[in-house]
């Protein structure tokens, strides 16, 4: 049995889930195929949901999509081993719908988001693993050969949404292994507790959210950050760091996390909470240099497996919604122009991603990962420096403050040399800029 | 050769923890599965198609999400899946729900006659096993329950041969179909459907029945109304806070085996009564 | 090897272990004891699919989230056979 | 779905009975024999069901069928009287003499409506099962099944039957409301067993079951005990000897299944074991193998990882035999020994050898 689509989707994560939407609504025949026993079931996310990729495809989302809070506080956390030093940022702007960052749990959002792309008129297909492309002679996609017997699938052009592991483009050939310096390894936890237990431990009402961004001796000087999101009645609780900075120490990603979750200023926000989920996912954190070739010859790449990640501003799923998007749109053009589905025509896709933010702000910070991979003073030194300094300012003790800002500064210059310091601040800044 | 296979979505209860200091249950993110036992019945309906062709129906009682459930047993190879859904079955126990279930049995039979019915041995959220031996006394059906293979079938003289577990063997049974069959778990494994079997569980309706499709005649004996019985109280047990008593004795391992057994034995005076039982048979 | 019980954190999660069928397999066992000197799929692996005893390294893919870092470090020998589970099998995530 | 309500719990309401149904009086147990031989439970159940005659100020009756030829059935009547019965209903029949659903249910449903009694308790056994939902159907009353705890309501007479939902993560109490008799199928070994009190005697009412062979469908053409089978039968067995990577090589795993041979015991195997191949995957005990439940668990080498754990934590009496002090089967074993299984295991099978020799040969000697 051969059944032909006009367009197949591998994946069911927010590139797979914006792209066939799109394409269904559009009224093309799509085929969505997902490994998971439903959608959501391979996905892991902190997860932070920022609305307006969404918004674009499904505007009243608010209405109907599993959301936990939205989020009022942001807090960035710097730690040494036994304190942090931080800024917290929380305004009541936050409460004025439309809200803009939510949080929410993958399990349920993606499940959600499915159906909404069943309805939209795409057959879904779930627990079925797609192993290969199928090409003609001349190397074109042709189709997916899945794990199930029983025949094959075509389709004019298939949009690979298949994840970070970018499994099937790898085998094809189109692109390399991913490298270890490319991808950070996360793990999570989800905790669960009372609501209101959530709500008084930090501060905040029904339905709002705080999220903690956390940098400093967490991850052992490895480069990376940990996390901590409030969901309805659980904590999501992770901590990445670079796969290959992973690979050069002998600290497993599970107790990683455990030392962190022991911390003193973290701990008391989990406690007596249930840990029901221990979850790892990679991120393609390899910025704009690691893009891969992302069209081809009766295929296009959307999402995690094009490594569209902005790092920096922690942004993933929001990149994956919108070239999902952007590829669906894009065969939707070519197909109402009755244009093949070619290389050449499929470069437009790359030619409109270079246009949007998704390009132009991943070029913008497209030295960063480099620049904290070669200095991880960023994430050892400084936590440790920057705490110190508000303890010894802090601390009433006798001394007048004068000295106190003296003794910060030689602290400073003892540890990494004046020179350094100041070239450190260049590096950042520039990455920044 | 037409078999029905009764399944049921139940809660994946291994998820279910009980939190260790509130002593509550916990129940977030716990999935909705089809009760694993009923697979085996499934996978042994799939089996007879297989061999004799014919068609597998599967039918749940449920609320609509049960849909999911249904669905699932489609990839695997079903022909049809029946949702059996109405406000009146709500608050039913083994009794209402074997009355329900029969009845849309005999709705199925009208269309297309039964040769088998199927249930798994019991559900992992009620762990009642009494559905099965219920709908296939409603039908008037012989019940083979916990079957652990079909040894031989004859579509023809319309007899079936069964082993089925019983205490301390197994017995094997020969019946005259239609009849009803509760298949013990490992008797087979399940299949990995196949593509088209995939496809076509996406695209295939559910059928979904009310009381009234399922011919149901009586209302008082569904749901709450037809339940003979009632939950009370539920609680959550006592965790077992109790630690291993160590034997730690002089000398070697001989000594230590020694002191075990007579701690094992002192606590287990087993032998005694399977003496005082066997002793009757003589 | 740790103090931290990786296990009691995958027990929490929910997986379809599609049995006798493992997805990722040591391709040459002997290029992991004599060539490979880090072994880094031994620390890496969130979840302690990889052990050590002595300088043999033995992979039980039960408790595989499917990140793929194993795959990925595996660098220098290339030594793993990776594919995803089944279609419906491997870990089932219930938040994610 | 994921996020229903629990099982709907009812304010417990007065039940009221029909005048009709007031009279039914007595409790009653099935006692239940396969190949003649009485199942322990039945015996158990005499013990809990004098306890609620007690509370109810009736009598105990206990239920024996059996065919004609079948010798044995009077014994087992008085054992049931010894075991607490103050009667015992015998029903003979031509198609009672092996055990099957149709004239068993027949014949225990002209009892029940004969007799009417207010409870009929069984053995929550493959057996009991069978027979209990096609009893309560035919006669459209509630049977609450696989009940490990058993009241009476002081109120309103009524049978509390409680038992384990959702895997044993909650417990429930379940009551009748205005059906009789109220039935019940309790799990075996989890009510203790009654002192026997030896001659202790009881009336027995006789029943004839008028069915001829003819009007049967099902026919027994084989009973295979397991013990004539080679295939494990792990979920069934009495005593399990699991082995696990403590053991330290593939061919210690032998001194497993010396202990087990001598114990008449089925093997069992921890993951990692199996995973490395020195047992079948069909013995492997926990989260992706089997559920056991043994009156005695020793194991040996295993350090009870949860995964393991949660296959036999409901064994009746667990025996961890470990070097590691530290092991977590120590946490919820009822014996543990630390030291190494390769010593302790031979001594063990020696010691049991020895104690099982000496019971035969006490038993000769009586005999």
């Amino acid at each position: 049995m051969t059944e032909t689509f006009d367009v197949i989707v591998v994946g069911a994560g927010p590139a797979g889930n914006a792209a066939a939407y799109t394409l269904a609504q559009a009224g093309m025949s799509v085929l969505q195929i997902e490994r998971g026993e439903s959608a959501g079931a391979k996905n892991v996310q902190g997860a932070i949901l920022y609305s307006d990729a969404l918004e674009r495809l499904i505007p009243d989302f608010r209405d109907e999509a599993p959301l936990e809070r939205h989020i009022i506080e942001q807090r960035m956390w710097v730690l040494d081993d036994e304190s942090y030093i931080g800024t917290h940022f929380r305004s009541d702007e936050f409460n004025k719908p439309p809200h803009n960052r939510y949080t929410i749990i993958r399990a349920k959002f993606d499940k959600w988001f499915a159906k909404k792309v069943r309805e939209a008129g795409a057959l879904v297909i779930n627990e079925t693993t797609v192993t290969e492309l199928l090409r003609d002679g001349d190397g074109k996609v042709i189709g997916v050969r899945t794990d199930r017997a029983g025949g094959d699938l075509h389709a004019a052009v298939v949009i690979l949404a298949d994840g970070v592991n970018s499994t099937l483009a790898r085998k094809a050939g189109f692109r390399p292994e991913i490298e270890p310096r490319h991808v950070a390894l996360a793990v999570k936890e989800t905790h669960f507790l009372p609501r209101e237990t959530i709500e008084s431990r930090f501060n905040i009402q029904k339905g709002e959210g705080v999220v903690i961004e956390m940098l400093g001796k967490i991850t052992q000087g490895m480069m990376g950050t940990g996390f901590l999101y409030t969901n309805k009645d659980s904590i999501s609780i992770g901590v990445g760091c670079m796969l290959s900075d992973f690979m050069a120490q002998q600290t497993t990603p599970y107790e990683l996390l455990e030392r962190m979750k022991a911390h003193p200023s973290i701990r008391p926000l989990i406690q007596g909470g249930e840990m029901k989920e221990y979850a790892a996912h990679l991120i393609p954190e390899g910025g704009y240099n690691a893009i891969p070739q992302v069209y081809g010859d009766g295929w296009l790449i959307a999402g995690d497996s094009g490594m569209f990640v902005n790092a920096v501003h922690r942004e993933g799923s929001n990149l994956a919604m919108t070239t999902g998007r952007m590829a669906a749109e894009l065969v939707i053009d070519l197909h109402k122009a009755g244009r093949p589905m070619t290389a050449a025509n499929l470069a437009e896709y790359r030619r409109r991603l270079d246009d949007s933010f998704v390009m132009k702000d991943l070029k913008k910070y497209k030295d960063l990962p480099d620049i904290f991979h070669a200095n991880n003073q960023f994430l050892t030194t400084y936590p440790e420096l920057l705490n110190r300094s508000a303890y010894t300012l802090l601390k009433v003790d006798g001394v007048d403050k004068l000295s106190k800002e003296r003794e910060i500064f030689a602290s400073f210059r003892d540890k990494r040399s004046l020179f350094g310091l100041l070239g450190d601040a260049f590096k950042l800044w520039r990455a920044f800029r | 050769m037409h078999s029905v296979v009764c399944i049921k979505q139940v809660p994946d209860s291994t998820h279910i923890r009980v939190h260790p200091v509130t002593n509550t249950i916990m129940r977030q993110g716990v999935p909705a599965i089809v009760n694993p036992y009923d697979l085996f019945a499934l996978e042994e309906a799939l089996r007879l198609k297989d061999r004799f062709g014919g068609r597998v129906t599967v039918v749940t009682m449920g609320p609509t999400q049960a849909e999911t459930a249904l669905r699932k047993t489609l990839s695997f190879g079903a022909d049809e899946a029946i949702l059996i859904t109405d406000k009146a079955f709500a608050g039913a126990d083994t009794l209402a729900t074997s009355y329900a279930l029969a009845s849309a049995i005999r709705r199925i039979d009208q269309a297309f006659p039964v040769d088998l019915v199927f249930t798994g041995k019991q559900t992992i959220d009620g762990d009642t096993a009494q559905v099965g031996p219920g709908i296939a006394t409603r039908l008037s059906m012989q019940l083979l329950t916990y079957v652990s293979r079909i040894a031989e079938i004859d579509p023809d003289r319309r007899e079936i041969v069964v082993e089925r577990r019983a205490e301390g063997g197994v017995q094997v049974l020969r019946t005259r179909m239609p009849c009803l069959v509760t298949m013990l778990e490992d008797s087979n494994r399940m299949r990995f459907g196949s593509l088209p079997d995939v496809l076509r569980a996406a695209r295939q309706t559910v059928q979904v029945w009310n009381r009234t499709d399922a011919g149901v005649e009586d209302v008082t004996k569904i749901g709450l109304k037809g339940s003979p019985t009632i939950v009370s109280r539920v609680f959550t047990p006592k965790p077992r806070a109790q630690k291993a008593e160590m034997i730690a004795v002089e000398g070697g391992p001989a000594e230590q085996a020694a002191a075990l057994l007579e701690r094992i034995a002192a606590r287990l005076p087993d032998r005694a009564r399977d003496a005082q039982s066997a002793e009757v048979s003589r | 090897m740790s103090a931290v019980k990786v296990e009691e954190k995958l027990f929490q999660n929910r997986y379809l272990v599609d049995a006798e069928r493992p997805h990722i397999r040591i391709r040459t066992p002997s290029v992991c004891e004599k060539q490979c000197e880090t072994q880094p799929c031994v620390v890496c692996c969130p979840a302690a699919c990889y052990s050590r005893e002595g300088r043999k390294v033995s992979l039980i893919t039960d408790g595989c989230l499917e990140c793929g870092a194993c795959r990925i470090v595996c660098d220098v020998h290339r030594n793993l056979d990776w594919e995803y589970p089944r279609g419906g099998y491997g870990i089932q995530y219930k938040f994610g | 779905m994921s996020d229903d309500a629990p099982a709907p719990v009812r304010k417990k309401r007065k039940v009221v009975l029909d005048e009709r149904l007031k009279a039914y009086r007595g409790v009653w147990v099935y006692i239940e024999h396969e190949r003649g031989r009485v199942h322990p439970v039945s015996l158990e159940l005499l013990g809990e069901g004098r306890k609620l005659a007690d509370a109810l100020g009736v009598e105990l009756a206990g239920v024996v069928l059996a065919g004609r030829a079948d010798d044995g059935a009077t014994q087992r009547c008085r054992l049931a009287f010894e075991y607490g019965a103050d009667l015992c209903y015998l029903m003979r029949g031509d198609v009672l003499a092996d055990y099957r659903n149709q004239p068993y249910t027949r014949g225990l449903t002209e009892l029940v409506e004969a007799y009417r009694p207010e409870i009929l308790l069984l053995g929550a056994t493959t057996l009991g099962r069978d027979l209990a939902g096609s009893v309560a159907t035919t006669l459209e009353t509630g049977l609450t099944a696989d009940c490990t705890e058993l009241a009476i309501d002081p109120e309103d007479r009524g049978l509390l039957a409680t038992r384990p939902t959702f895997g044993g993560s909650l417990l429930c109490t379940i009551v009748t409301l205005n059906y009789r008799p109220q039935m019940a199928t309790v799990r075996p070994r989890v009510m203790p067993m009654p002192a026997r009190a030896p001659g202790r005697e009881g009336r027995i009412v006789e029943h004839d079951l008028q069915m001829r062979e003819a009007d049967v469908v099902t026919k027994v053409l084989d009973f295979i005990a397991d013990d004539a089978r080679d295939k494990p039968q792990l979920p069934f067995a009495d005593i399990i000897v699991a082995g696990g990577r403590g053991l330290g090589k593939p061919e210690n795993f032998q001194l497993v299944r010396d202990l087990a041979a001598v114990l008449g015991a089925e093997v069992g195997a921890s993951r990692p074991v199996v995973q490395a191949g020195w047992a079948e995957p069909d013995r492997q005990v926990g989260q992706s193998g089997k559920t056991v439940r043994p009156k005695l668990y020793i194991a040996a080498g295993i350090s009870g990882a949860i995964q393991h754990r949660v296959g036999m934590a409901d064994a009746d009496c667990i025996v961890a035999i470990n070097s590691d002090p530290n092991a977590p089967i120590f946490d919820f074993a009822h014996f543990g020994i630390v030291g190494d299984a390769t010593a302790i295991l031979p001594a063990l099978t020696e010691a049991f050898r020895a104690r099982l020799r000496g019971a035969a040969r006490a038993a000769e000697e009586t005999a």
